[in-house]
C-alpha cells in the first residue's frame, strides 16, 4: 500500500533527521534529568517527603519537557516549505501528519522512559512502583505528542507561539498527568492500579485516533 | 478511484475499533473496584494498609466525640454501620464537622489501632433547605 | 446544506447576513435588556430577601445564586462556542465564526464570576479562601481553555484564519472537557473526602430553587446581550470595506441603539 | 484555434488581504498545454493567487475546479505539484533521500530518480547533503521533483530566481516538454518568459 509506504517514509526520514541533528534528542532528554534532580535541591534531601513527591515530580517533569520538545515538531517542516509540499500530497495529511507524531515520540518521549527508573531510584521510588511509572510513561508520553501536535499545529504560523502554545496545551494535559500520576502514587502505596491503566489506555487510544484530524485541519489553516 | 475509496473505508474501520477499544478500556475501568476510601470494616477485617497512609471514611458516631487533655486533640469513632474505629486527630476541625456527619480521614494506624488522622475532611452535603423543614424533616423521621 | 429544506436553508442565509443581522440585532437589543433587568430584579428580590436561609449554611449560602448560573453559563457557553465554530468551519458562515468568537470572552468572564464567588462561598465554609475542590478545579481549567482561545485568536493577525483556529481548538476542548472533568472528580475524590453523607440525589428546597432558576434565564439574557454587542463590534470591524457599513457610519442617525 | 477543452477553471475569484482588495473577480480556464503566466508589481497578489489555487489560502469569493471537481478532492492533489518562495527540501538529508521522500508522498512520474537528475545536470550529486548545495543548485533540484513525480499541473512561484542564464533555459525546455506531453503551468516571473510554441496565457494584476 503506498499509504503505509508514505507513512514509513515520514517516519524514517524523521528519524534521520533527528539523528543528524542530535540536540532535539538531547535537550528535552537534559531538561528531564535537570528539572528532576533540582527538586531535592530546592526542598531538602527528606528520603520520605522525596518519595512521597516522587510520581508528582516525574510526571510533571515529563509533561514540561514534552511541552519543551513540541516547537520542534512542525518548526523546521514549516520554515523550509516541507510542510507545504507533505500538505499537498495526494494521501490523507493527517495518516502523514501521525507519522511525523510518531517519529516525534520515538525520539523525545522514549528516551524518558529509558532514563525514568534511574531518577527514580534518585528520588527513592519502591521497586514496585518503578514497572508502574515505566507502563504509565509508556502509555501517557504519546497523548502528550498527539495531544501537543495539535497545539504546535495552531501555533506554527506565529511568530511568538512560545507562550501561547503552553496555555493551550497544559489545560489539555490534566487528565494524562492526573491518572499517570495517581497510578504511579497507588503502586507506591502497594494498592491495585488497574483502573488507573485502563483508562490511560482509553485515552492513549482515543487521542490516537482522533488527534491528527484536528493537527491536519490546523496546519492546513496555518499555511496561508 | 477504487483504491482511494478502499483506503479510506480502512482508515475508517480502524478509528471506528479505536474508538470502541477506548470505550471498553474506559468502561472496564469504571467497572474496577476504586479504592477512594477504606470503610471501617475493612480495617477491622485487616484488609487496610500498614504503615502507609490511607484514607478512611465513615459517619461520626454520636457521643463519640471527646476531648482527651486540653489541647486540640480530638478523639471520636467512625462507624460504617457494623464496625467502629477509634480516630484521633490534632488540629483545628473543619466547620462542618458534627456527630452523625460523613467524614473522610487522611493518617494511618498505630499500634493500637487507633487511626491517627493527619487530615480530617468534611464536606458540606448538597441539600439546600430552610432549617424549619429541616426540622419537620427531622421531625418526620423521629415519628416513623 | 442539502440535509435541510429549502425554505429553512433561505431563511438561515438571510439571517446570516450581515448587515441582516446587525440590523436584526439592533432591533433585539432594547427588549432583551429589558426583559433581561426585570429577570435579574425577580431573582435577586427572590433570592436574596424571598428566600429562607440554609438550615446547614445559613445566609451564606445565598451566593449560588450568583455562583451557580455563572458556573452553569460558562459551560454553556464553552459548548455554544464549539458548535458555532463547527458551522463556521463546514459551512463557512462567517456569522457563525463571530459568534463563537464573541462568546469567549463572554464565556471567560462567567467562568471567572464562578471562580471568585466559589472562593468567596469557600472562605466560611471550608475555612480556606482556595479548597482543590472537584468543581472549582475544573471550572480553573475552564478559564485556562477561555484564555487559550481569547489568546490565540488576538495572537493570529487574520482574523478569518483565527477564526479557524479559534473553532478547532474549540473543538477539540469539548471533546476533552468531559474527560478533564471526570479526570479531576476522579483526582478529587482519591485526594479530598468525597461526599460520604450524600445518599440521594442533590436537592433544593422550591423556595430557593425558583430565584436560582430565574437567575439563571436572566444570566441567559445578559450572555446574549454581551455577545451580540461584541458580535456587532466585531461584524462592524472585519465588514469595514462593505459597502453597507460605509452606508451605515455614513448615516449616523438610525445606526446604533 | 479551437482552444482545448478547460481543465483547471477559475471563477470569480476575489481575494481580501489587510483590508486590501488584491484582486475580484478573476476568471480563467486553462487547458491541456497551456501556460498561465502572472505578471504584476510586489504585492499585487500574485503568491497569494498561487496559494489559494494550491488550497492553503480559501479564497474570499469564487470557485476553482479542476476536471470540474472542487480542489479539496484528492485528484486534484493527485495531479499537481507546486514549487514556492520555500524550496521545500530538507538540508540535513541527501539529494536521494530528498527524492525519495518526494515519491513516496506521490505517485512515479516521468522520469526516474537517476535521469531526472541527469535532466537538471544534478548527476552523481545522489549522496550529497543538501546544505552543501548552492541555491541554483537547489531550485534545480525542485525541478527535478517536478520529474520525477507523476503531475499534470505545475505551480511554480517564481523559477527563476538565483538560476544563471543556463538554468533559466533549462527551466523553460522543461516547461516546453511539460506541455507538449499535455501538461498544464501556472506561474509568476519577473523574467520574460520565452517558450516556443506554447500557448502562454497573461494575467497582469494590479
Amino acid at each position: 500500500m503506498s499509504l503505509t509506504h508514505a507513512f514509513f517514509a515520514i517516519l524514517r526520514r524523521d528519524l534521520i533527521l533527528a539523528v543528524r541533528r542530535r540536540s532535539e534528542i538531547a535537550n528535552p532528554l537534559l531538561f528531564f534529568i535537570l528539572v528532576i534532580t533540582l527538586f531535592p535541591l530546592g526542598i531538602g534531601a527528606r528520603p520520605q517527603l522525596l518519595q512521597a513527591i516522587a510520581p508528582g515530580i516525574i510526571w510533571v517533569s515529563a509533561l514540561l519537557a514534552a511541552m519543551l520538545s513540541l516547537d520542534s515538531l512542525f518548526r523546521s517542516d514549516f520554515d523550509d516549505g516541507s510542510l507545504e509540499q507533505i500538505l499537498l500530497s495526494p494521501h490523507p495529511v493527517s495518516i502523514l501528519i501521525l507519522g511525523k507524531i510518531v517519529a516525534h515520540w520515538l525520539v523525545t518521549g522514549l528516551p524518558l522512559l529509558l532514563i525514568a527508573p534511574l531518577l527514580a531510584v534518585f528520588l527513592g521510588m519502591p521497586q514496585p512502583a518503578i514497572g508502574v511509572l515505566l507502563l504509565s510513561l509508556l502509555l501517557g508520553t504519546p497523548v502528550l505528542s498527539l495531544i501537543g501536535a495539535i497545539g504546535v499545529a495552531l501555533t506554527v504560523g506565529l511568530r511568538r507561539g512560545g507562550m501561547i502554545l503552553s496555555l493551550l496545551v497544559l489545560p489539555l494535559y490534566v487528565p494524562v498527568l492526573i491518572f499517570a500520576g495517581n497510578a504511579v502514587e497507588m503502586a507506591s502505596n502497594g494498592l491495585p492500579v488497574t483502573a488507573q491503566i485502563n483508562i490511560l489506555i482509553a485515552i492513549l487510544l482515543l487521542s490516537l485516533v482522533l488527534a491528527p484530524w484536528p493537527t491536519a485541519a490546523a496546519l492546513k489553516m496555518s499555511m496561508n | 478511484m477504487k483504491p482511494i475509496r478502499r483506503q479510506r473505508l480502512i482508515l475508517i474501520i480502524l478509528m471506528i475499533a479505536g474508538i470502541g477499544t477506548a470505550v471498553g478500556f474506559a468502561l472496564k475501568s469504571f467497572n474496577d473496584n476504586l479504592m477512594y476510601f477504606f470503610s471501617t470494616t475493612d480495617v477491622d477485617n485487616g484488609k487496610a494498609p500498614k504503615d502507609a497512609l490511607f484514607r478512611l471514611g465513615g459517619m461520626v458516631v454520636k457521643g463519640t466525640v471527646e476531648r482527651p487533655g486540653d489541647g486540640l486533640t480530638v478523639r471520636f469513632k467512625l462507624t460504617d454501620f457494623s464496625k467502629e474505629v477509634t480516630v484521633e486527630y490534632t488540629g483545628i476541625l473543619p466547620d462542618l464537622f458534627r456527630e452523625g456527619q460523613g467524614i473522610v480521614a487522611n493518617g494511618k494506624l498505630d499500634a493500637r489501632g487507633v487511626f491517627v488522622a493527619e487530615e480530617v475532611l468534611a464536606k458540606h452535603d448538597e441539600n439546600y433547605m430552610p432549617p424549619e423543614v429541616k426540622a419537620s424533616l427531622k421531625q418526620e423521621l423521629k415519628n416513623q | 446544506m442539502k440535509f435541510i429544506p429549502d425554505p429553512i436553508g433561505r431563511f438561515c442565509h438571510r439571517m446570516a447576513s450581515p448587515p441582516h443581522f446587525y440590523a436584526l440585532s439592533g432591533k433585539l437589543l432594547p427588549w432583551l435588556t429589558g426583559i433581561f433587568l426585570i429577570l435579574l430584579a425577580c431573582g435577586l428580590y427572590g433570592g436574596l430577601y424571598l428566600a429562607p436561609p440554609d438550615y446547614q449554611q445559613g445566609d451564606s449560602y445565598r451566593i449560588i445564586y450568583i455562583h451557580v448560573p455563572s458556573a452553569w453559563m460558562s459551560l454553556f457557553i464553552y459548548i455554544v462556542m464549539a458548535i458555532t465554530g463547527a458551522i463556521g468551519l463546514i459551512w463557512r458562515i462567517k456569522l457563525a465564526e463571530i459568534v463563537a468568537i464573541s462568546s469567549a470572552s463572554v464565556g471567560a468572564s462567567f467562568t471567572f464570576i464562578a471562580l471568585v464567588t466559589g472562593s468567596l462561598w469557600g472562605k466560611p465554609m471550608w475555612g480556606t479562601w482556595w479548597v482543590w475542590d472537584a468543581r472549582l478545579t475544573s471550572e480553573l481549567i475552564l478559564l485556562f481553555l477561555y484564555l487559550g482561545v481569547i489568546g490565540l485568536y488576538n495572537a493570529i493577525d487574520d482574523k478569518r484564519t483565527a477564526s479557524k483556529a479559534v473553532a478547532i481548538l474549540a473543538l477539540v476542548g469539548v471533546v476533552n472537557i468531559p474527560i478533564i472533568h471526570y479526570s479531576v472528580e476522579w483526582w478529587n475524590t482519591l485526594h479530598q473526602g468525597p461526599t460520604v453523607t450524600k445518599m440521594d440525589k442533590p436537592s433544593i428546597h422550591v423556595s430557593m430553587l425558583i430565584p436560582l432558576l430565574l437567575m439563571a434565564i436572566a444570566f441567559k439574557f445578559y450572555y446574549v446581550i454581551a455577545m451580540l454587542q461584541r458580535a456587532r463590534l466585531e461584524l462592524l470591524q472585519r465588514e469595514r470595506t462593505a459597502a453597507w457599513v460605509k452606508k451605515l457610519v455614513s448615516e449616523p442617525s438610525n445606526s446604533s441603539s | 484555434m479551437m482552444p482545448p477543452s478547460p481543465l483547471l477553471q477559475v471563477e470569480g475569484l476575489s481575494c481580501i488581504r489587510d483590508d486590501r482588495e488584491l484582486f475580484c473577480e478573476l476568471a480563467f480556464q486553462l487547458g491541456a498545454g497551456q501556460v498561465l503566466l502572472l505578471e504584476g508589481k510586489n504585492g499585487s497578489g500574485k503568491t497569494s493567487l498561487l496559494r489559494i489555487l494550491c488550497g492553503f489560502r480559501e479564497p474570499d469569493a469564487g470557485h476553482i475546479r479542476w476536471c470540474g471537481n472542487p480542489i479539496s478532492d484528492s485528484q486534484y492533489y493527485a495531479d499537481m505539484a507546486y514549487v514556492g518562495h520555500l524550496d521545500g527540501i530538507k538540508k540535513e538529508l541527501t539529494v536521494l533521500e530528498n527524492l525519495n521522500l518526494a515519491l513516496a508522498l506521490g505517485q512515479h512520474g516521468q522520469y526516474a530518480i537517476p535521469e531526472a537528475l541527469t535532466r537538471v545536470q544534478l548527476a552523481g550529486y545522489q549522496q550529497v547533503l543538501v546544505q552543501a548545495l548552492s541555491a541554483g543548485q537547489k531550485r534545480r533540484m525542485s525541478l527535478a521533483r517536478l520529474l520525477v513525480t507523476k503531475n499534470r499541473l505545475w505551480i511554480l512561484d517564481e523559477p527563476f530566481t538565483s538560476l544563471d542564464k543556463q538554468g533559466i533555459k533549462l527551466t523553460e525546455t522543461l516547461m516546453t516538454e511539460h506541455c507538449s506531453r499535455g501538461g498544464l503551468i501556472v506561474l509568476t516571473s519577473h523574467h520574460d518568459l520565452n517558450l516556443t510554441d506554447v500557448d502562454v496565457q497573461r494575467i497582469h494584476l494590479s
